[in-house]
């Protein structure tokens, strides 16, 4: 088997300086909230729909206490209020708010016991509801047998969702095990989350709650046919990280992006509002058993993977600490790397396998997700179907989680349905041929392989203890990560982080922290 | 005609008509070797031509890799596919069959006929061992399967036909080089109407490039192609040569 | 006109006019689905068409891989092509022009407009470190360099340029889906002739799926694709306004 | 680095099987020889060109003493002997014949001493050229470096000779390192070489004297251009098999296929005929120093590359022993394998490394020659480029000699000039990627691929011990090797071979032993 000899007291240090860099955060976990927090709890208090413009009906109510400067106690108290004193429901709460008909910060008082019991028994009906979700699903694991290793993950981009669904469920008869419906371009800075079905999209189709649903009908559908489940997945990350993750636990998504600092790095959001969003959001992924994915990947396609190599490292122990604050287990962790190697570099393969290696290695339970070559995909796409093909072979050898499968067509456009299936058809032929190769091989210690994982992750370690002397913040000041300088009071979103009242109460947060054991 | 019955292709949106395509061009890896490209495409009647990959091929030569739209389009009901179509029973099937309503053994004599040597395609039809898990001619209990092998010339292969009062024809035809094929195939043919012994015996040709279309085309009963079974060939014979029994 | 001029697609013989093609139809795969894929070809105009793979997609689709022959033939003599034709000049030489000829530092806005947020292309233009080791025009002595980065409003774009008394203004675009480029592109140079901006700059566009001819339909000065380097670009722009003075 | 563990007593037993076998034939080699053995004689001492009906000169003039049963001592003493009264060239004697103006049965008697000189002379002249052909090879690859390991192998087969050239220049300048001229449609079968610059050709161009020439030329340009040494291969494989290796030796081949029995199995030419004919040939090859390349991948074209494996290396310890008896060197023996495995079969890639390092293991000296996947390319051309990739990256791991490229379109057609680039796009993209990455691997002892090399080559020792026992000849009769039956006096050109009278005389034959040391 192919095994790296890894410097134990390397490890060592790797993790101790990545929790001493997330640990440094409860200031912020504790005492903050925002915009896209509270829309989650109406959200989950059962609010959905959107008014004639688009705006949907969370936004309309939380920018209504936003404007009154009445949100510093969360929404759920206000819209309880209104509930029982209208006796409405949650939905014709932020109707009645939409029409203008009604006035959050102006409602007659009402025991604060019967408050908490609405509240109460509306976040125990969604939660249960989630955890009903991931019931099925372990069920339909249980039933139809656990996903392949590394599991076959294709994606739909066509802007159109029944289009999608047509790609998604050809893509899942030829063998897919993961279907990932692509967002539109820069649905990270929107904040606020579409409403219904959609068919117009850049890129990509939006990610609303409509869309996830009428996709899992479609996926359980084949599930059936190929009596094999076939998992659904989307992205969290951006302005509304929390209100994502929640739509995906009510629509069963298996697994979603969802990256610490994705938002703060490559879509220039702010870091506080990144942070504080994506600790909620991971906590709805945990509760309801989604299996997160962080987007490492980004890192080289920008920079080289060869020089870069330990940012990818560092991003993944910094992903997995901030995960373990949200109670995600590591099984559930689906760490992020990509085989961006230069493919005019000389033994690329045997650098692509040391960095693989040291992802099995340093997160033996993690459901790595290992992501295609795209940057050096070129319109040759003979050439490129090759670079797929090596990284296939990689992935099976080193046993990879999930492989989210190149197209030859990655440098053109978005996958055709012939591009998917013959992306399919390369990975079943690579991983088939190679199947029990592994076995059949072990490292030479001195081997150029083994050094060159161990002298990466001693990069990765000392650009950690750098980051955890000075603090996140500052590092990402400086332009540390990715080369980019993310000011702690810069980027989109700052404004809708908002420092709670005493009076603040989010009653998923509670419930789902002691659910998590956290 | 409902929107249904038009075929188009398909990248990702019903109808977009997206094709890919390859070629290469006697011009430079440059500006204007791209654009003798271009224009190839658009003289071919192309739209939305975007050449995404050139490759300097040397020697004056230039590859390029292009994606295009089409506006061609197939009206289903206009599809009128020439195939054989006798229904396929297994072996033991075929036997009894032929016991049934020939009552007596069926005699073929199959070759790769002038310089073919590709065997493996005629083998797998008449040889004992088959192909793919199906058992060929030499297995059946009514079949007497005579495979002469390698580049029969066409002449020894109608003496032999001859000689033992065949049946059936069987030919293989693999090297399609400049089309070598249908002039080997028209000789047989022509051969066998000058011998008289066309109308005695059912001519079959097989071989990766032959459709049934193209076989009776040339004058043959019946073609088969890429992935044909002893099954499918000796199904056809056994329900023709019935069908001539009867008729006759 | 000789028979050099005229150009033929090559398999490996002259002028054989070989091709390849893959396309999806919505049809199964089979002889009927087959014979849908050969008609078409057909209208299309190929001759000689050889199927050689056929593969269900499923959900009712069929992916086909062909061999085909055009007719098609472009005369090399009618071949225009629109290139940038100003000679390219190594960083320091192109100061040192800019020095002698202008006199002065030019300023350059750059952006990913609207939508787009691939910066790396861009980067490799404008910023210090370049590209294939060739810097970026931030490097260069008489450029003065502003890349205002990803997703930048064409409203925004124009101010800023308005703002710094730009010379010349570089947009890229690589998300070309739905002609999105097209869009945005048109956008900003209607937008600049609505300010009466247009003629007070240079206005280049750049991106994998830009020609410079595409960039001349489109209303701007000039276009870079797939490949080009910051010397291409300054070298461009310091002879443009350079022979600009000399007319003014 | 990956190296088996083979049993050394299994290796032992499975030369001296091969040496036992292929040294049972004496008696053939020393005492008979054939029409295409003295055709080759003929060349030798200058006789060329054809009469108007295409047949060679050498032809007619073995074919009349042939015909006049008077060919029993060679065709040197004749011909000698007809120079000698008519003071005329060996060229003008055949013409002489050819217009049917002399005979050589009826010549004046003249003294066998002349007789000697003449043929000394003419066969010293002869060796030299041959000798000064080898030297400016050494010198070029002196001069331009070694070839690439493994080198880069395509073909050509366009039927026309000037077309071929266009294409191997281009092919040359994408980084060919041998360009190999397939030859026409089952030339094998002719009992004559034809003449002359040829453009019209089944499946390949013929291999006839005047295009060995032209190709030569034209790469020896390139190799000016590139700086490398292109090398030219062709086959001499069927009938004329010495009379095609003298032609390489005179025009610089650098590598011939060469088989000591694929006449014999894939062409239904007779057994004694074949060994003869390669027995001499091979020598003409050794005398040359072209690299000679044996057929093991026509065994797996019609057999199953699992089942069958051992009989590529029975084969290969087989041509290996032939070969030595011919002067051969090891290094100039490029055997071969075909990764010719099911790309449906679990471990397809661990089988081919099995079979490949064990060819490795077993002839450590050999440029090996490794072939394409060729049955099981299909018209799908994305999958077939797959598998050659992983043919390609097999080749580097084990660093076979020679590489064959592999074709996209194998199923479809005879190379396209872009299908040629688009293979040696393949190879050196996978070599470079894998170039060192056999130097971080090792292989475990009890691991499925070591144990699979010492199964196959049990299994060929104990087929080669049984063909030891009951003789080669008996074997073949019996359908021994590739399941076709070959009895000792069937096939094509029994009637070709002779044995030799008293008084015979083939002065390269003798001169050729000594040079090699035999
Ligand atoms: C194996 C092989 C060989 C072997 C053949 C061994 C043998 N005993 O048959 C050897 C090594 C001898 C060989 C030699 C040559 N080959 Co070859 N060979 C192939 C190869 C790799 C596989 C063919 C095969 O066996 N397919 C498997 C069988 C089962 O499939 P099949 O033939 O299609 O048969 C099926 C159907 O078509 C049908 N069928 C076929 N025949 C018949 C007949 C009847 C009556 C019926 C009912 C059905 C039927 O049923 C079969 C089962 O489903 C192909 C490439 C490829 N991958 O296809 C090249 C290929 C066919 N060969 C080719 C060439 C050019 C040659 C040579 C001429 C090369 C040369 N210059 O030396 C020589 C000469 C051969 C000759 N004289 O004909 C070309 C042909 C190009 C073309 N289209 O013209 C190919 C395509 C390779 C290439 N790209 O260049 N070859
Ligand atoms: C890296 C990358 C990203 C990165 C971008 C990071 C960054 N900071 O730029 C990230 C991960 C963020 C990304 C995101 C997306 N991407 Co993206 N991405 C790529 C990728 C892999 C490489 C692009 C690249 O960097 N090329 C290298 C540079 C150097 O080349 P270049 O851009 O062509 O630039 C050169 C020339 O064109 C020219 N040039 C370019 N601009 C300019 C400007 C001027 C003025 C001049 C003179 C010259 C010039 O000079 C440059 C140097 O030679 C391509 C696939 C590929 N291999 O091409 C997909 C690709 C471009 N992306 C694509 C898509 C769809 C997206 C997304 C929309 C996906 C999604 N739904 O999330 C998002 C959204 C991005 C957005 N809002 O625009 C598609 C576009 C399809 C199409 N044709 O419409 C591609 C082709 C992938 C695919 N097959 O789907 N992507
Ligand atoms: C972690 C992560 N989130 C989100 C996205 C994409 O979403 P958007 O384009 O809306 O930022 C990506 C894309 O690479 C990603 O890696
Ligand atoms: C050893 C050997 N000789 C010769 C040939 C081909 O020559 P021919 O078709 O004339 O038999 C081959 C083809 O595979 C071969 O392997």
């Amino acid at each position: 088997m192919l095994k790296l000899e890894i410097d134990p007291g390397l490890k060592q240090r790797a993790r101790s300086a990545a929790a001493k860099i997330a640990g440094s955060f409860n200031w912020l976990f504790d005492e903050y909230s925002s915009l896209t927090i509270e829309r989650t709890v109406l959200r989950f208090l059962g609010i959905d729909g959107a008014l004639k413009d688009g705006k949907p009906l969370p936004n309309v109510v939380v920018d209504h206490l936003h404007a009154k400067q009445a949100l510093a106690n969360g929404t759920a108290i206000p819209v309880a209020k209104a509930m029982l004193s209208g006796n409405l429901t949650a939905q014709s709460v932020a109707e009645a708010v939409g029409r203008g008909d009604l006035d959050l910060t102006n409602l007659p008082s009402v025991p604060p016991q019967e408050i908490f019991e609405v509240l109460d028994g509306l976040s125990a009906k969604m939660l249960k509801h989630i955890r009903t979700q991931r019931e099925t699903r372990e069920q339909l694991f249980q039933r139809f047998g656990p996903r392949r290793v590394p599991a076959i993950y294709v994606i739909v981009a066509t802007g159109n969702i029944y289009e999608d669904v047509v790609q998604a469920k050809a893509a899942a008869a030829e063998g897919a095990d993961i279907i990932a419906v692509i967002r539109s371009t820069a649905q990270s800075l929107l904040d606020y989350v579409p409403y219904g079905a959609t068919t117009v999209g850049f890129g990509g189709t939006y990610a609303t709650q409509e869309n996830f649903r009428i996709m899992r009908a479609a996926l359980d559908e084949v599930s059936e046919d190929q009596q094999r489940y076939i998992s659904l997945t989307n992205y969290a990350s951006g302005l509304c990280m929390p209100e994502i993750a929640a739509m995906g636990a009510m629509e069963r998504l298996d697994l979603m992006l969802n990256d610490a600092m994705y938002g703060i790095l490559f879509r220039d959001i702010n870091p506080k509002r990144t942070l504080l969003d994506q600790y909620f959001s991971r906590m709805i992924n945990a509760c309801a058993g989604i299996e997160i994915q962080t987007g490492e990947d980004n890192y080289l396609t920008t920079s080289d993977a060869v020089e870069k190599a330990y940012t990818v490292t560092a991003s993944q122990l910094l992903n997995e600490q901030f995960a373990l604050l949200s109670g995600v287990k590591p099984e559930k962790m689906g760490l992020g790397h990509a085989y961006e190697i230069d493919p005019e570099l000389e033994s690329s393969f045997s650098y692509e396998l040391a960095h693989a290696l040291l992802t099995r290695e340093l997160f033996p339970d993690s459901p790595v997700k290992y992501m295609p070559p795209t940057k050096f995909a070129s319109g040759n796409i003979f050439k490129t179907h090759l670079m797929d093909a090596m990284f296939n072979f990689t992935g099976q050898l080193t046993h990879q989680g999930v492989q989210l499968l190149g197209m030859m067509t990655e440098a053109i456009h978005t996958p055709h349905l012939a591009d998917r299936s013959l992306a399919i058809e390369n990975a079943q032929y690579i991983f088939k041929a190679v199947k029990d190769l592994d076995a059949s091989l072990s490292l030479a210690p001195d081997s150029f392989v083994n050094t060159r994982a161990n002298s990466v992750l001693r990069e990765a370690v000392e650009f950690l203890e750098r980051v955890a002397e000075e603090g996140l913040f500052t590092a990402m000041a400086r332009g540390e990560f990715a080369d980019i300088k993310r000011p702690e009071n810069g980027g989109k979103g700052l404004d809708g982080v908002f420092r709670k009242g005493a009076d603040y109460f989010n009653p998923f947060l509670d419930k789902m922290k002691q659910e998590l054991g956290l | 005609m409902t929107k249904k019955d038009i075929i188009r292709p398909y990248g990702d949106t019903s109808g977009d008509g997206k094709m890919q395509i390859s070629f290469s061009l006697p011009v430079p890896a440059d500006a204007f070797g791209k654009e003798a490209a271009r224009l190839l495409l658009k003289q071919i009647g192309f739209d939305d031509i975007e050449i995404c990959g050139m490759r300097d091929l040397r020697e004056g030569y230039t590859h390029f890799i292009a994606y295009v739209v089409t506006s061609a389009a197939v009206d289903a009901s206009r599809i009128k596919v020439k195939v054989v179509e006798t229904p396929v029973m297994g072996m033991e099937a075929t036997d009894e069959y032929i016991r049934e309503n020939i009552g007596h053994e069926i005699t073929v004599v199959g070759a790769c006929i002038e310089s073919d040597a590709h065997t493996v395609g005629i083998d797998a039809i008449m040889n004992m061992k088959g192909y793919n898990h199906r058992y060929g001619l030499e297995r059946y209990q009514y079949f007497n399967a005579i495979n002469l092998g390698a580049q029969v010339p066409c002449e020894d292969l109608l003496q032999r036909a001859r000689a033992e009062k065949a049946d059936v024809i069987l030919v293989s035809q693999v090297v399609t080089q400049k089309n070598i094929h249908i002039k080997n195939l028209t000789k047989l043919i022509e051969l066998a109407e000058a011998e008289q012994l066309r109308d005695k015996m059912l001519f079959i040709c097989g071989g990766p490039r032959i459709s049934h279309e193209l076989a009776i085309e040339l004058g043959y009963d019946a073609g088969f192609g890429t992935g044909s079974y002893a099954t499918d060939v000796a199904s056809y014979i056994a329900i023709t040569l019935a069908g001539k029994i009867v008729k006759g």
